[in-house]
């Protein structure tokens, strides 16, 4: 059966590759330019998040007059205000709180489970494996999007419940990946000379295989938190994220409801939309450069 | 007028840490229907070689310099649509074990038609499926498997499918890069009869790539062996296996085991085959080398002419 | 006296088997060369005496005790007593462990020494004891900054730290440069000899068989097809795949004509054949041939075929021009001693 | 493995599947927050005789395992109730709106499929090179963009700046036409935008499949053998590299359905384009809980229905797996 990992961003992320990282492996990456770019980026969404928490002195709600609303960037809103008049560049540092909340957590969520599912069912075959895969299989099948918004729509809209049910539904392609990459490695040469020496199967699983799957892991663990990242926003944007929150997507649905865009407020619809563009992005290239360093072509090399 | 002369070659491959040398200041010369057996370890260059004859160097690939002649016509100034020409008209390629040189989803039959086509050696799709069906029974393919594709073959089938499709236009040179490598001994016996047989019955000539020696034994009138990238004994096939010169090319022979030997194995060479990208100074050998002296690890020793066809890379001949 | 003995029974044609019809003792102290073709079942046999597969029928006995009943501690001594060296050295070692890790983790799974001073001692003479000199400079290496002949080199000190009775080499040269290969030999029979191991030695090639085996056990198609001393199976074989086997071998020797093949087809997925799983390849067969699975059978002096008649045809069968069996050995290099001839092989 | 086994096996697979789905939405919707008849008369104006039908209809009185099966029942029997606030047959809803959503992603899918993967041809055969570089960062770049905020963009230039292509709906509000004609050219034009949309955001997946294909396909022996034949780069390319390079990508089409539906909700919502994902959207707003199981179970049934399309056309393509 073929599978190609769904519901990630598009990488060239396969099983079979054998991720013999070395030293100076991370000083390669470092030298990179996307690794570069998208660490830049992501510290700066850092600073902006915690510039919020303590700057949040223009305050919120500034009382919707109708001089207030819709403002232009001016000197004391340099990024101009809402619908309501609430500062916008205000705004934007609360949401990138929410959304490095939102891919940490969900992230970690989906990192755990897929792992743990991965190995088990690669390295524990017979029974277990077929029932964790058929699971993992179906996960895959289904379209993430409907099945967050689903999801959403029962569990309820709290932050944490959206962090699970990101995390949830993140998790199977991961799974699916370390399951293969665990496959490969326990019929190769090192880990049968390990078994064939007598070394006991969790020191193979701690000492052979973890360290082996790493790189895979942090790769894909780079590549689902931008992914959760962007399924927080657009659900935030379909009106089912955490509403006492201002986060990017939630900022979005409410100039798409209060018809910012056809009032021409640029300001309110670009910068949101950009500020979840420019942090999925740095962490594509993170992705995509660990990526390209673990690929079997450039160990050839 | 010799088939194929290369005269002084040297060939680079870029890489990050400046240029790479893969073959060093390689002659030889090739006549009609000749067999030579051009053996070397892994990176000693002798792949790098035979894709340079066909203008197919990788792109990081150069000809830094020297010459390669075809009847006669040199090639260094090819632009690629000559050297479209030449390829498999006048020298075709058979790949190491056949078992990815065939296009997995093009039937077989269409594989050894397409290049009668292009070249317009044949000028109908008939004529030239049926020299197909021809050349694929002259290598011991029934009609009725042409038109399967390259995974319903064995690897021998492949292998013997690979040389038809380099027969097609009826190359005068054949160049065949580990042609026994990676397939089964009884496979490799029957390929190794195959190519001697073709050799014979179509005189072509013959360039095994290789690093078994038997192989060479069995096929080759004359024998080159190469070492880091360089050429460091050419001669006779008697000449390298009953009268070897170099000490390398003695501690190789010495290494194979056989059965018209003794039995037990020979010592090896000791240390490992130098890398390319920092090679020895001197005598490339002469870390590995147990007859080294003194000029050895510092200058570069010139070839020396022993015998009508033996010449020899090394400090221990020449020097009166 | 048997080390080991391999039972399988040769009707097990109703399971799709990779191996039937092994009938083996591996004889203590002897080095014993399993050849056959790619798919002869030669590796899963070797790994299946190692306990690296389990056999789905038949039995592998050693001490008269069945290997596949062994659990816990006494596995764990089985281990020790047998251990592997493997084809790809590539492939063999952890890329994350350090070459000194490697090759003390047998000492440390095992519980042999126990403070890390002894195990680094022990680790680097090992090492040394391999011809990775000095070892202490090797233990702290990564297999990446080693070539193919060093870590294979790696492999035999680990397989070779714990002293076992039976050392598994499943091809160990054929990934390695020509020129290195003698030197991997030779380490093996010299450690066989030192430390008086058994060596199983499995390879496709006759002729590194004929230089460094006692016995040579012929497989094809998961069977067994002939066993003999190297002399007896390869310079009089009596089954017509060994001939076809050593005829096939190009021998590097300008002198030696291309010998005759008669042999057609390649490789065999045979368990569907009834009678001799050759037989279709074989021009020598017959009609008898195709009616039962043929018994090994002993034709004296302890060779064994698996042919029906081979008493009719043997002596016809092609044969190669065997060179003088020189008494004395090459030239040796000073202090070595470990070259194997005709003369001292035998260890029995 | 035979060809029957195998197409047995893939249907035996996708049976399981459909079955894991189904019963996690029947798991699910019983999972719904509050009771379910109180949702359901909180649900609108229901009389207590409709209560009682409804409750009867959803076999709310009778076992887990009998209203499992009841509610299978129902599934496959089209009877899949009617909609808590139009009132309308909820079968009737969705396959209107499932009619729409195959109106926009037909054309936006193909398109999407032939751009990606040209653009992963050009960046294939140019691995390593500035043209290469700029075409996988700006993939990765478009793949980044919120694909509702890539809407809210356009809209926002097209109600703006260059007003003239219509922003939302499928058609014009309110219109009549003279001859089917303008309907379809009315339509047409509401595609527009939404189409780019889809192109834009789906796009990469494409192109650096295809790329990466491309660049591993070219170091392959056959296409060394395929250059020292003699032919041409064109011939090499076409005829030898990129066929194989497709085989991935052919499967990606087909699995990617499902990432492609995702992006078309958020396009149908922006756009207010009434096919399923707006249908989705409206029924989570309005609390509409059998639309939205329907609506739900339709995309998974598609998706699913794909990859095993995908698995039974793909041999047709690659010879290695067509036969034995």
């Amino acid at each position: 059966m073929t599978t190609v990992v769904l519901s990630q961003p598009p990488g060239p992320v396969t099983g079979e590759q054998t991720p013999a990282v070395e030293r100076g492996t991370l000083a390669r990456l470092a030298r990179r330019r996307m690794v570069q770019i998208g660490v830049g980026g992501l510290g700066l969404f850092v600073v902006l998040a915690i510039a919020g928490q303590l700057l949040t002195v223009n305050g919120i709600a500034t009382g919707s007059t109708a001089a207030s609303i819709f403002n232009p960037p001016s000197l004391q809103h340099f990024m101009g205000t809402d619908e309501l008049g609430r500062d916008v560049l205000t705004e934007l540092s609360a949401g990138a709180l929410v959304s490095l909340i939102v891919g940490i957590a969900a992230t970690a969520i989906a990192v755990v489970v897929g792992t743990l599912v991965g190995l088990l069912a690669g390295f524990f075959r017979g029974w277990l494996e077929v029932v964790l895969m058929r699971f993992t299989d179906a996960m895959l099948t289904v379209p993430s999007l409907p099945l967050i918004i689903v999801l959403a729509a029962v569990v309820g809209q709290g932050l944490g419940q959206i962090v699970l049910v990101i995390g949830l539904t993140s998790w199977a392609g991961m799974a699916r990946l370390i399951r293969s990459e665990v496959l490969s490695l326990r019929e190769r040469a090192f880990v049968l000379r390990a078994r064939s020496v007598g070394v006991p199967p969790l020191r193979i699983m701690r000492v052979h295989l973890l360290p082996q799957i790493l790189p895979l892991v942090i790769a894909n663990t780079v590549l689902i938190s931008a992914a959760a990242i962007l399924a927080e926003a657009t659900l935030s944007f379909l009106g089912l994220g955490d509403i006492t929150r201002p986060s990017w997507g939630l900022m979005l649905n409410n100039a798409f409801k209060s018809g910012a865009a056809g009032r021409g407020a640029f300001w309110y619809v670009l910068p949101p939309g950009l500020c979840i563009a420019i942090l999925v992005l740095s962490l594509s290239f993170i992705g995509h450069a660990i990526n390209e360093e673990l690929s079997p072509r450039r160990q050839r090399q | 007028m010799s088939l194929l002369a290369v005269t002084d070659l040297s060939i680079d491959y870029a890489q990050l840490g400046g240029a790479t040398r893969a073959v060093t200041s390689a002659s030889f010369s090739m006549g009609t229907g000749s067999s030579i057996g051009l053996v070397g370890e892994s990176g000693s260059g002798k792949t790098t070689l035979a894709l340079s004859l066909l203008g197919l160097l990788p792109a990081n690939g150069r000809v830094a310099s020297g010459e390669i002649h075809y009847a006669d016509e040199s090639v260094s100034q090819y632009s690629e649509t000559q050297w479209r020409r030449l390829r498999w008209t006048k020298a075709a390629l058979v790949f190491q074990g056949g078992m990815n040189a065939l296009n997995p989803v093009r039937r077989i039959v269409d594989q050894i038609v397409e290049p009668m086509l292009v070249h317009g050696t044949e000028t109908t799709k008939q004529a030239a499926t049926q020299r197909a069906i021809e050349l694929l029974a002259r290598v011991g393919i029934p009609a009725s498997r042409a038109r399967d594709f390259p995974h319903e073959y064995s690897g021998g089938m492949r292998q013997r499918a690979g040389i038809a499709m380099a027969l097609a236009c009826k190359p005068q040179l054949l160049i065949a890069d580990e042609p026994a490598t990676a397939i089964d001994v009884v496979v490799q016996a029957q390929i190794i009869r195959l190519l001697a047989e073709l050799r014979e019955s179509l005189g072509l000539a013959l360039l095994i790539i290789t690093h078994d020696l038997g192989v060479v034994a069995q096929l080759c009138d004359d024998v080159i062996v190469m070492y880091a990238s360089e050429i460091v004994e050419s001669a006779s096939v008697r000449g390298i296996f009953h009268n070897p010169k170099h000490p390398y090319t003695k501690q190789l022979l010495e290494s194979v085991p056989r059965f018209s030997g003794m039995r037990g194995v020979g010592a090896g060479i000791s240390g490992q085959p130098p890398s390319l990208t920092n090679p020895p100074t001197g005598c490339r050998f002469h870390p590995r080398c147990p007859s080294v002296f003194s000029p050895c690890a510092t200058e570069h020793p010139p070839a020396s002419r022993l015998a009508d066809k033996h010449v020899v890379a090394c400090h221990l001949y020449g020097h009166d | 006296m048997v080390f080991a003995r391999v039972r399988s029974s040769a009707d097990g044609a109703s399971s799709v088997s990779a191996v039937a019809g092994i009938n083996l003792d591996i004889l203590r102290g002897e080095t014993l060369c399993l050849v056959g073709e790619s798919g002869s079942g030669k590796t899963t046999t070797a790994r299946a005496i190692g306990r690296l597969v389990a056999p789905t029928a038949g039995s592998i006995r050693i001490d008269d005790i069945d290997i596949a009943k062994l659990r816990g501690t006494r596995l764990r001594d089985f281990r020790r007593r047998v251990q592997f060296v493997f084809q790809d050295p590539f492939e063999s070692l952890n890329p994350r462990q350090r070459i000194g890790d490697i090759v003390a983790e047998p000492l440390v799974v095992h519980q042999v020494l126990r403070t890390k001073s002894e195990i680094q001692d022990r680790v680097w003479k090992s090492l040394e004891e391999c011809g990775l000199t000095p070892g202490r400079d090797y233990a702290r290496r990564y297999p990446h900054e080693l070539s193919g002949g060093q870590r294979q080199r790696v492999c035999i000190a680990t397989a070779a730290i714990l002293e076992p009775e039976l050392l598994i080499a499943d091809e160990p040269v054929s990934m390695l440069d020509v020129s290195v290969r003698s030197g991997i030999i030779r380490l093996l029979l010299s450690l066989r000899k030192v430390h008086q191991m058994t060596l199983l030695f499995v390879t496709h090639d006759l002729s590194l068989a004929w230089a460094i085996g006692d016995r040579v056990a012929v497989m094809y198609a998961g069977r067994l097809m002939e066993l003999g001393s190297a002399e007896q199976v390869i310079t009089e074989p009596k089954h017509p795949y060994t001939s076809a086997l050593v005829t096939a071998i190009p021998e590097a020797d300008p002198d030696q004509p291309l010998r005759p093949m008669n042999l057609v087809g390649e490789g065999a997925s045979s368990t569907s054949i009834t009678g001799c799983c050759f037989r279709l390849r074989c021009p020598y067969a017959q009609e008898v041939c195709a009616t039962s699975v043929p018994p090994l059978a002993d034709t004296g002096h302890g060779h064994l075929t698996a042919c029906v008649r081979h008493a009719e045809i043997s002596s016809g069968l092609p044969k190669i021009v065997m060179g003088t069996m020189a008494a004395e050995p090459l030239a040796s290099e000073p202090g070595d001693s470990d070259r194997m001839t005709a003369s001292d092989t035998t260890t029995r | 493995m035979t060809t029957a086994s195998r197409i047995s096996s893939r249907i035996g697979q996708t049976v399981l599947t459909l079955f894991i789905v189904v019963t996690f939405n029947f798991w699910l919707f019983r999972l719904l927050p509050g009771n379910f008849t109180q949702l359901l008369s909180r649900a609108g104006a229901l009389d207590p005789a409709a209560v009682a039908s409804l409750k009867q209809s959803f076999g709310l009185d009778k076992s887990p395992v009998e209203q499992y099966v009841l509610y299978i029942k129902n599934l496959v029997t089209f009877n899949w109730g009617t909609s808590y606030v139009s009132h309308q047959p909820v079968f009737q809803m969705v396959f209107q709106a499932l009619v729409n959503t195959i109106v926009l992603i037909t054309v936006a899918y193909i398109l999407t499929v032939i751009i990606g993967v040209a653009l992963g041809v050009f960046a294939g055969r140019r691995a390593g090179r500035l043209a290469d570089s700029v075409t996988v960062t700006t993939s990765l770049a478009l793949w980044s963009v919120p694909t509702f905020w890539l809407g809210l963009v356009l809209v926002f230039i097209f109600s703006v700046w260059f007003v003239g292509l219509p922003v939302s709906g499928m058609t014009t509000y309110a219109a009549t036409y003279s001859t089917p004609f303008d309907q379809v050219v009315d339509i047409g034009l509401h595609l527009i935008l939404p189409t780019i949309t889809l192109v834009i955001s789906s796009i990469a997946q494409y192109t650096l499949i295809m790329r990466n294909s491309l660049v591993t396909v070219l170091d392959e022996d056959y296409v060394t053998t395929a250059r020292a034949k003699g032919l041409s780069s064109r011939r090499v390319l076409w005829r030898h590299a990129v066929p194989n390079a497709l085989l991935p990508t052919f499967t990606l089409t087909w699995l990617n359905i499902g990432i492609f539906l995702s992006t078309t909700l958020q396009v149908e919502v922006v756009f207010s384009w009434p096919g399923l994902g707006s249908l989705i959207f409206q029924s989570v707003n309005q609390r509409d809980y059998p639309v939205l199981e329907v609506s739900f179970l339709t995309i998974a049934v598609v998706v699913i229905a794909a990859n095993l399309l995908n698995d039974l056309l793909y041999p047709l393509l690659d010879p290695r797996i067509a036969r034995r």
